[in-house]
């Protein structure tokens, strides 16, 4: 589904990510995680294209992405729920959630949307406010729900547990997990490792810049390494 | 009474070119929190070219056709040549782009047109209706209405369709944009041609009363713009309210204080009305929490 | 070769008086050159365009003393201009010709500056001699807030009393204003009003003419010489336009003149030259350049050498010389060289210009 | 005796209310933490106290004097600081920069000894960095103290927002999420640097919903739902409270 | 490593001041040198209230308006020294931005910007029509300084281009070095802080109303001192020096030149003084060029010319 092969990125000349090799098949869970600023985060935008690559490739179903840009990546079927939530503080919950279908401007929006307000609740209490009020963790519900209303075949997840109540946290793993009966593909970023390493089927770790262990998630959460750096068991 | 209306006519004439000027800044705006200050210059093409491609034989509502277009062509050529290529700079650069773009249009209208100042002739001639003693020149009514037009088109497009809140998402987190799947290029193409086309036509509505010449745009975009901030920049009601508002002002100062101060007025009151609505009139709060 | 400068408004807020003052330099520098020069030397015309910014005037001014090392300038198309112009000229001793209006450019004199345009007081003069001679006494003035306007607009106020004349509304405009009908009706709805005179240039006026004739005022209505072009009928339409009064120079009657009128020959092929050249009918403004460049050259033959103090002093006892403004005569005393009987009170009758008697 | 404290405060947003009648103290020494579900109400609550909002009822109370709707800089100047959940760093300034600007109370004077560099002014720029860098030390950020602080990751502009507010040498500090974004053993950094402050006698309020993290150093618990008190008391109780479970932790990591 | 960008700066400065004479080929270019030194210093001002401080205004030529005018009216109508009406249009100019800026300081962006463009038209707009006082729009000549007469006397003997080149040179410069100082103190430093977030600056202790006001007053008195030196060496001043266009003109220099540093502005005054000149080689062209020369440096060199080479020269992100 999506492969990154040999993957470099730069801010001005200072190179952060130093060749990532990591595929994701499709149907599965894949989860990356790593100490804050290992390049999480510039992978993903990497791969959603919002960061421009400086070497080697991704591919994307048999596609290279080079040069096609981000809102075309969406149309395809990769969407990317970002860092730091990135929602439409101007505008209202309810457009926020419209635009998240922007491509796919159907009949389906309206229970897309249905199911959205079914699994965040509370945003449908608050369809008609300004994004910009809501909570720091009503936002990131807002980010989430918003990138499914796209209908992605992969998925981009940037932390998605960030600032979440611990009974929230519970129910996105759930989703994420439950995203694979849907046959989406999902990457994900968590620094709730333990937690992301629970609904994954495999992991990556990230140390400054480069993929230092792969696996099947139960072994990883399995190794020692791992527990005490990560996991703080 | 009839000097009364008679300078509130005035001022709903002059209030109507605000009006329609302060309308065109709206969509760029929207798109990119850039306030275009080539907007001026997209007027006076607008008056220009009717003028010329009227000289050269055109039927005027053709010319005016064909200066709306031919306007709206040269935004989209702006936004690709010197709005896209800067993709990412700061705000401050892009509006000095903004300017650096006016001072080459100007230079550029100058040399393919003339210094000289031209108009054309009235839409519905120059017998002014009369209303309890006062006047109003048919003109006015095509300016007003003009302005009543563009902008409920606006209010329509950014309240009622998809596309118009992907300008406004635009603006708001350009990344998220792209996140979502909006073709913000597209996006940023689409608003400096509407925003043209919208100046040309003000261009062609208000060459009649106001004259043209290859630097007309400065003063206009001027007012444009500070009616815009009166009304809350990006709103198409602000713009509209805000337009008519200094209009009146103008007239009724003008009318009963000092002609030499009217300007002065206009701007004492956009300072008062800022001190107590910062956003403007309907400028809306930034709902952004910490 | 013969180094001559010019620093003119051909853009900016002037750039309607600027634009025929600078082709006409170029037309007549190329003409002059084509017959040989003066003396037979050639004539360079080092011209910039200032933007009617004073500041950037200065710099030229500067510019043409210091680095190009003219023996005269010519310039300054508006007061301010010319106001930043006369002060370098003054200092380097060059002699300067400005092309603008304010009767404080040559008065005081000062030794090197002279001017070609009558003064707005002149022209101030010449209206309220028309209205003195219709029984004229209370007027109302609309007037444009740029330099040309507010000069004239002072000047007016201040010689009005010795014609009688009392002005009892006193409106302005911003050079840019799209509707002057605010203040025509605070004039017209003033007691005793026999009249109305606007000063100003650019389309202000035109747009008064207009709102002039919406409002149906019907009171005699002056412009001033800042209009006196064709564009100024054309833009406010002739029906707007019509009965309207101002003073103008021989060149907008050129037709009308008397076969044996001095101006006759010069305004015949001034008008005939710029009109073929640009294609833009003639202006008083484009005339004013003419007349300067005239009277300049005149001198530089006559000094015999192009040495500024020759050339000012050549000037200075230029005397008869038929311009398209009038016929100029300096003294050490007066370096306009013009009187009243240049100016001529002209009518617009059917979309033409007229002149009164 | 109670450093600060928290009388009845309410606030309600176009007829809303996302805060009512909430009240607790804070002792100096003392790690209190507030929980509750997204929306309860927890980052208003902390943009009453600093003054970033204006109370719609209720009062806070610093050191017995009277601090409602007081502007956050003479907050500051109380000894009152915060850190945001919405990041709030200076984007163009260096990392170390940002932690110098916690000083200004200290180092600022006048801006016409400024404008001339009066040694004065200079001896207590260099006070301030010498400082700025020793935190900087603490937060793990050494390293980083020249780079721009919009080039850092999330989870490093936490902590960088953490030692801008201890430069401040606060008497109460208050933390929205600021373990956000940091994985369990950066999170466990953070823990002990926060319990440090306190054991310096500082009063922390702390918003944050690794539970871990609050069950462990907490000495106080309050939890809002509906911007309502529904609980309060020590971590034990109040982890084992039913309202609180149901509301907010859920049943599996009640246990956990 | 800061230290070093003050004292580069302000050894660039004084190389160029101090060198550039000796490649002028005739006595017009201490002239240009003068102008550039002039408009070098509103624009360092600009740099201190929109480079760091990030308030952006639209009327600094208002300020720079009444510098010129108290030059022009105090020695006349008070018998001042011309001198010290340089030092009345600062104060002046001090109290008014003090006086507007608490109302107006308090708008963001945009809206600021329009506040300051009407306060500007305020200021130009009495100075056009109050003719009794100012002589309208055709200007007023102003006084001399009668510095150089001084110096004549003690022995230097400068042309009158030399002298303003210098003078402004020197004024220039102690311009750059206070504001080069106050870059690195704890106000300078604050106002940046208050650029990123004024929430956050409010919350370490800083007075942000206050400490924008202090900007826009200090950048205030640099366009006015800017303005009276424009005067007295123009011996002549038309309203137009308070004009919407300069101010914008004065934004513009900055943001080119790279609004966030002092030499940067200063190159980008040099750049918009020196360009006209240059351009006249192009005839009717000129504005044609002048438009396609701002919109090409603003998009490759987007944070204004000298920010963006130090970067690029530095190699840091984008
Ligand atoms: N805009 C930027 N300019 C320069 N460097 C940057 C920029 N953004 C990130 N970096 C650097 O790139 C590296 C990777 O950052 P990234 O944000 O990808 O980390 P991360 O793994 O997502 O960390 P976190 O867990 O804290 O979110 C870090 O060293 C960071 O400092
Ligand atoms: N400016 C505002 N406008 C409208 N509603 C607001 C505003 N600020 C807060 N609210 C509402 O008040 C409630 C409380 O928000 P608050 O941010 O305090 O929650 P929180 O407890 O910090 O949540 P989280 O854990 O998600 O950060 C939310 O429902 C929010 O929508
Ligand atoms: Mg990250
Ligand atoms: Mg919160």
């Amino acid at each position: 589904m999506l492969l990154v092969e040999g993957l470099r990125a730069r801010y001005g000349r200072i190179e952060v990510l130093h060749g990532i090799d990591l595929a994701v098949n499709s149907g599965e869970i894949v989860t990356v995680i790593g100490a804050n600023g290992a390049g999480k985060t510039t992978l993903l935008r990497c791969l959603s294209g919002v960061h421009p690559v400086a070497g080697g490739s991704v591919t994307f179903r048999g596609e290279g992405m080079a040069g096609v840009p981000a809102w075309r990546r969406v149309g395809r079927g990769l969407a990317q729920s970002p860092e730091g939530r990135q929602i439409f503080t101007n505008l209202t919950v309810e457009e926020n959630l419209r635009l998240g279908a922007y491509l796919f401007a159907d009949g389906r929006v309206e229970k897309d949307m249905e199911d959205a307000f079914q699994m965040f609740p509370i945003l449908k209490e608050k369809r008609n406010l300004a994004a910009g009020g809501l909570s720091g963790g009503q936002q990131q519900m807002l980010a989430m729900a918003r990138a499914l209303m796209g209908r992605p075949s992969c998925l981009l997840l940037d932390e998605p547990s960030m600032g979440l109540a611990p009974i929230i946290v519970a129910q996105i793993f759930d989703v994420v997990k439950g995203l694979k009966a849907l046959d989406v593909t999902v990457l994900l970023v968590e620094q709730n490792a333990y937690g992301a390493l629970k609904i994954a089927d495999r992991g990556y770790v990230m140390e400054t810049g480069r993929i230092t262990m792969e696996g099947p998630a139960a072994e990883l959460i399995a190794d020692p390494r791992i527990r005490e750096a990560y996991l703080g068991i | 009474m009839s000097e009364l209306l008679q300078f509130l006519l005035s001022g709903v004439t002059v209030g109507a070119v605000y009006a329609l000027v302060a309308l065109g800044f709206t969509i760029i705006y929207n798109a990119s929190d850039v306030v275009n200050f080539a907007q001026g210059e997209f007027v006076m093409l607008g008056g220009m070219i009717t003028v010329f491609a009227h000289a050269a034989g055109a039927p005027l509502p053709l010319a005016a056709l064909a200066a709306v277009v031919a306007t709206a062509g040269l935004g989209v050529a702006m936004n690709k040549l010197a709005i896209e290529p800067a993709r990412g700079a700061p705000v401050v650069s892009l509006v000095i782009i903004t300017i650096g773009a006016s001072i080459f249009i100007r230079g550029a209208a100058q040399l393919v047109f003339d210094k000289q100042i031209h108009s054309f002739p009235a839409f519905s001639g120059d017998d002014p209706f009369r209303i309890l003693g006062a006047t109003i020149l048919p003109q006015s009514l095509w300016v007003i209405g003009g302005a009543v037009a563009v902008f409920i088109g606006l209010w329509l497009f950014f309240t009622r369709t998809l596309l118009g809140r992907a300008v406004l998402a635009t603006s708001n987190n350009r990344l998220a944009a792209q996140l979502v799947g909006i073709n913000t290029p597209f996006v940023m193409t689409l608003s400096f041609a509407l925003s043209a086309g919208i100046g040309a036509l003000a261009g062609v509505l208000v060459t009649p009363i106001t004259m043209t010449s290859y630097d007309v745009g400065l003063a206009l975009a001027l007012k444009g713009f500070a009616a815009a901030m009166l009304g809350g920049m990006g709103n198409p009601k602000g713009a509209l309210v805000g337009g008519l508002c200094l209009g009146l002002l103008e007239g009724l100062t003008a009318g009963y204080i000092s002609s030499q101060y009217k300007d002065a007025a206009a701007f004492i009151v956009i300072l008062a009305v800022l001190f107590f609505l910062p956003q403007g009139l309907f400028g809306r709060k930034s709902t952004d929490r910490v | 070769e013969i180094r001559i400068g010019a620093s003119i408004s051909a853009t900016g807020p002037a750039a309607f008086l600027g634009d025929p003052e600078l082709k006409t330099l170029e037309m007549l520098v190329e003409e002059l050159n084509a017959k040989g020069g003066i003396n037979g030397e050639e004539i360079v015309l080092v011209a910039y365009d200032d933007n009617g910014d004073p500041n950037k005037a200065r710099t030229f001014a500067t510019r043409l003393v210091e680095d190009d090392e003219v023996v005269a300038i010519i310039g300054g198309t508006t007061t301010g201009t010319t106001m930043s112009i006369l002060a370098v000229a003054e200092d380097a001793e060059i002699p300067f010709i400005s092309l603008a209006g304010a009767i404080d450019i040559i008065d005081p004199v000062k030794p090197f500056t002279f001017k070609t345009p009558h003064t707005d007081r002149m022209a101030c003069q010449k209206i309220f001699e028309d209205m003195q001679k219709n029984a004229i006494t209370k007027i109302g003035m609309i007037s444009g807030t740029d330099g040309f306007g507010a000069s004239m607009q002072a000047q007016c106020k201040a010689v009005a009393p010795d014609y009688g004349i009392e002005i009892v509304a006193d409106e302005t405009y911003d050079p840019k204003d799209a509707d002057m009908t605010a203040q025509l009706t605070k004039i017209k709805g003033t007691e005793g009003v026999q009249a109305v005179l606007n000063p100003g240039f650019g389309q202000g006026p035109s747009i008064v003419t207009r709102n002039y004739k919406q409002l149906d005022v019907g009171l005699p209505f002056y412009q001033s010489h800042g209009v006196a072009s064709d564009g100024f009928i054309e833009l406010a339409g002739a029906e707007a336009a019509e009965g309207v009064r101002l003073p103008g120079t021989a060149l907008l009657v050129a037709g009308l003149l008397a076969a044996d009128d001095p101006q006759k020959p010069v305004v015949d092929a001034y008008k005939a030259a710029f009109e073929e050249k640009t294609g833009t009918p003639v202006g008083t403004f484009g005339g004013y350049a003419h007349d300067a460049f005239l009277i300049l050259t005149d001198a530089i033959a006559r000094a015999g050498e192009a040495e500024p103090a020759a050339i000012r002093d050549a000037i200075e006892a230029t005397t008869g010389l038929a311009g398209t403004t009038g016929v100029y005569s300096f003294t050490a005393e007066d370096h306009l060289g013009l009187d009243l009987s240049a100016f001529r009170m002209l009518e617009i009758k059917g979309g033409q210009w007229t002149l009164v008697e | 005796m109670t450093l600060l404290s928290i009388e009845g405060l309410g606030i309600s947003f176009g007829g809303v209310r996302a805060v009512h009648d909430v009240s607790f103290g804070v002792r100096p020494g003392e790690i209190v933490s507030v929980i509750g579900p997204n929306g309860a109400g927890k980052t208003t609550l902390f943009n009453m106290i600093s003054g970033v909002y204006q109370p719609g009822a209720g009062k806070v109370v610093l050191e017995g004097e009277d601090v409602t709707a007081m502007s956050p800089h003479l907050l500051a100047r109380r000894g009152m600081c915060r850190t945001f959940q919405n990041l709030q760093v200076f984007q163009t300034m260096t990392v170390l920069e940002n932690v110098i600007s916690g000083y200004h109370l200290q180092e600022s004077g006048s801006v016409l000894a400024d404008l001339l560099n009066l040694p004065a002014s200079r001896r207590r720029a260099r006070a301030a960095e010498e400082g700025a860098r020793a935190l900087l030390g603490r937060v793990g950020l050494e390293r980083a103290a020249e780079r721009e602080a919009g080039s850092l990751s999330y989870g490093s502009l936490k902590r960088l927002e953490i030692a801008r507010a201890m430069a401040l040498k606060p008497k109460v500090l208050l933390l929205d999420e600021p373990a956000a974004g940091c994985n369990a053993v950066e999170t466990e950094e953070i823990d002990h640097l926060i319990a440090e402050i306190a054991a310096s006698g500082v009063a922390i309020l702390l918003v944050e919903h690794d539970m871990k993290m609050v069950m462990r150093i907490s000495n106080h618990i309050v939890v809002l739902d509906h911007g309502e008190k529904i609980a309060e008391g020590d971590p034990a109780s109040v982890s084992r409270n039913p309202a609180v479970i149901a509301a907010y932790l859920g049943a599996e990591d009640a246990a956990g | 490593m800061r230290l070093t960008v003050k004292s580069a700066t302000l050894l660039g400065l004084v190389a160029l001041i101090a060198l550039a004479p000796l490649f002028f080929p005739s006595g017009f270019y201490y002239r240009v040198g003068a102008l550039i030194f002039v408009n070098g210093l509103a624009v360092t001002g600009i740099v201190i209230l929109t480079g760091w401080a990030g308030q952006i205004s639209l009327g600094h030529a208002g300020f720079a308006g009444i510098g010129a005018y108290a030059c022009a009216l105090a020695p006349v109508h008070w018998g001042l020294h011309p001198a010290l009406a340089v030092v009345l249009g600062a104060g002046v100019s001090a109290v008014l931005a003090w006086l507007v800026g608490r109302p107006i300081l308090r708008l963001k962006g945009y809206y600021l910007a329009v506040a300051s463009l009407g306060m500007g038209i305020l200021i130009s707009m009495v100075l056009n029509n109050e003719r009794a006082l100012t002589r309208g729009p055709d200007g007023i000549e102003v006084a001399e300084l009668g510095l150089r007469a001084v110096l004549k006397d003690a022995g230097l003997e400068l042309s009158n281009g030399q002298f303003w080149y210098f003078l402004c040179g020197l004024v220039l410069l102690a311009g750059a070095w206070l504001a080069l100082n106050l870059h690195d103190s704890p106000t300078g430093r604050a106002l940046r802080a208050l650029h990123g977030s004024e929430v956050a600056a409010r919350t370490v202790g800083m007075d942000v109303a206050r400490l924008k006001l202090q900007a826009f007053v200090i950048s205030a008195v640099y366009a006015s001192v800017s303005g009276s030196l424009l005067a007295l060496q123009n011996k002549f001043i038309t309203p137009d020096v308070a004009g919407f266009m300069h101010s914008v003109e004065m934004v513009t220099m900055a943001v080119l030149g790279g609004v966030g540093s002092v030499f940067g502005a200063i190159f980008g005054a040099a750049v918009l003084t020196l360009l006209p000149q240059v351009l006249t080689v192009f005839a009717e062209y000129e504005q044609l060029v002048l438009g396609a020369v701002m919109v090409l440096v603003m998009i490759f060199l987007r944070e204004g010319v000298v920010p963006s080479i130090l970067r690029k020269i530095r190699g840091g992100g984008e």
